[in-house]
């Protein structure tokens, strides 16, 4: 055993970690990992890292915290029982126990997983295969509306196009600034913009009309031929002659 | 059973990464009668999908050459044609024979190479011969596949301008609007 | 004389460059009863220098494991996993999906970056969603190539697997020490 643990000291880097080195010194006890002694792996666990400190080997941070650990849990076990205490050591142990067997299990399995007939190694595929390709082909769609229906696009845009404006009623500029002006030098007194247009204009005409208004009011306004007086937006309109 | 020489041909073979010759097949296989292996594998797979085949002095597996169709699939992908395409595609049926730079000025816009091309990857468009003008442009014309995909007995079929005048799809989009409005003259009443 | 349909599926096997699942087989070599095509096939190559097998959902043609001496000459080994990868690979493929902080646990020691990176590299391992715990960690589960290299029909081919769930060792160990507590009761009285 002793001889064991000799090489194993020679090896310090070669650990992943102290779970690791742990289960190795676990394996030289030679039993099933379920019926290991904890505390003689607690032991080799110690005299190991002792060892490789004695031959001034460095020794990584997280090794010696399991030792420190171990060596707590070792005294828990050795020392008589706190019924207090939580988790008790007997639990501790078995926590190991049960680490180590995991660990032990994924590693065996690592080696039979490796073990076995792998492609490219024991196995072999066909190693230049024709290949399968899929070719894709697209199916062009338009439809008979799409294709006239471009067509009658492409047409209007090129075409010449004569536009034809409708025959509407309309007052124009001219005729609302004259109109205003006269009816303005009349008024004594405020009087909303309705009250300039002709009494008789309805419809499309009266908007029209109002517009006109509105544009030759600002028009005489910016002449001083007229003043304007709005309490809030959308309020009526109050038209008069300047005093 | 298969004789165990003759399966460890075979697994060679398959492995091979190019035909062997009688020497290489026995470097793997080890020693034995390699002819009579072939032999036997090449009577085997006759017919199969698989084939033993026999190149000079070498031999090799391949895929059994009246099925190499199955190795290479045509799938078709529903595509729209895109609105270049479309109108393009209707310029030339309105207009062929048409060259390209016709079209550009129907359509105001330039064309790109891609677009003709896939007109005729479709089937719809083929080169209809050159005009015989200054630098002899090449004219496209529609093909019958695409009377046949739009449903048209001939060209004659097309609706013409004033089909289109009276179906609206030539108004332009100001006088478009102005019918609208009239159509509603009370909306803002 | 063998049937025309298991001929194209074994053409289209022996002529793919990876495995393939039914609906790929279904792609190339027509419709037909695929699974039955491959139960004859699997059974005619069964004892062959070539065998037809299945890994996963998905089917390829490789040679016999047993001849691997005749073949494995003058070939590079596959790359070699160190024994961080092993174990990190043998943790995933035994209890995936799994997380970083899973695989650690088991091992006793910080995975490095590299190490996950190699499998996933290797096309073994790939990212399989996150775990909807807090901090929401990325768990990790093996791929089809993962049961192509090792040759593992599925994962219930792992070796040892079901002994090892048998025994709760593919459990964590609070699970497992709770099942050990209610087992022996009295263990230290």
């Amino acid at each position: 055993m002793d001889a064991e643990v000799e090489t194993l000291t020679v090896d310090i880097d070669g650990w992943e970690g102290p779970l690791d080195l742990l289960l190795a010194l676990a394996r030289t006890q030679k039993v099933d990992l379920r019926a290991i002694s904890i505390l003689e792996l607690v032991e080799q666990y110690l005299d190991f890292i002792d060892h490789a400190r004695a031959l001034r080997l460095e020794v990584a941070a997280d090794y010696l915290v399991m030792a420190a650990w171990l060596a707590y849990l070792k005294s828990a076990l050795l020392l008589p029982r706190d019924p207090e205490q939580e988790p008790s050591p007997e639990e501790m142990a078995l926590r190991l126990q049960l680490r180590l067997e995991r660990l032990g299990a994924m590693r065996d399995a690592g080696a039979r997983l490796l073990g076995g007939d792998r492609l490219g190694r024991d196995v072999f595929r066909r190693p230049a295969p024709e290949g399968l390709r899929t070719v894709r082909k697209a199916a062009w769609q338009a439809d008979l509306y799409d294709l006239i229906a471009a067509y009658g696009r492409v047409s209007a845009r090129t075409r010449p196009v004569m536009h034809i404006v409708a025959d509407r009623p309309v007052m124009t500029l001219e005729a609302a600034l004259e109109r205003v002006a006269r009816l303005v030098g009349e008024a004594i007194d405020w009087a909303t913009i309705e009250a300039f247009l002709p009494a008789d204009a309805g419809g499309a005409f009266r908007r029209s009309a109002l517009a006109s208004s509105f544009l030759a009011s600002l028009e005489l306004a910016r002449q001083g031929r007229v003043e304007l007086r709005q309490q809030a937006p959308f309020a009526p309109l109050y038209l008069r002659r300047p005093a | 059973m298969i004789d165990g020489y003759v399966r460890a041909v075979e697994a060679v073979l398959f492995a091979a990464d190019e035909p062997l010759g009688i020497e290489a097949i026995r470097g793997h296989a080890g020693d034995g009668d390699v002819r009579a292996a072939l032999a036997t594998l090449a009577d085997h797979y006759a017919g199969r999908g698989i084939e033993l085949v026999r190149r000079g002095d070498r031999w090799h597996f391949q895929t059994a050459a009246d099925l190499a169709h199955l190795l290479r699939r045509d799938r078709e992908e529903p595509r729209k044609l895109s609105r270049a395409g479309v109108e393009t595609l209707a310029i030339i049926a309105y207009h062929e024979p048409v060259t390209r730079a016709e079209i550009e000025a129907i359509r105001g816009v330039q064309i790109s190479k891609g677009t003709v091309d896939v007109l005729m990857e479709a089937g719809w468009v083929r080169p209809a011969g050159r005009r015989e003008v200054p630098g002899r442009p090449l004219t496209y014309a529609t093909t019958p596949q695409f009377l046949a995909h739009f449903g048209l007995a001939s060209r004659r079929d097309l609706p013409g301008i004033d089909d289109l005048r009276a179906a609206g799809l030539l108004d332009p989009v100001d006088l478009a609007f102005e019918n609208a409005e009239v159509a509603n003259p009370d909306e803002d009443a």
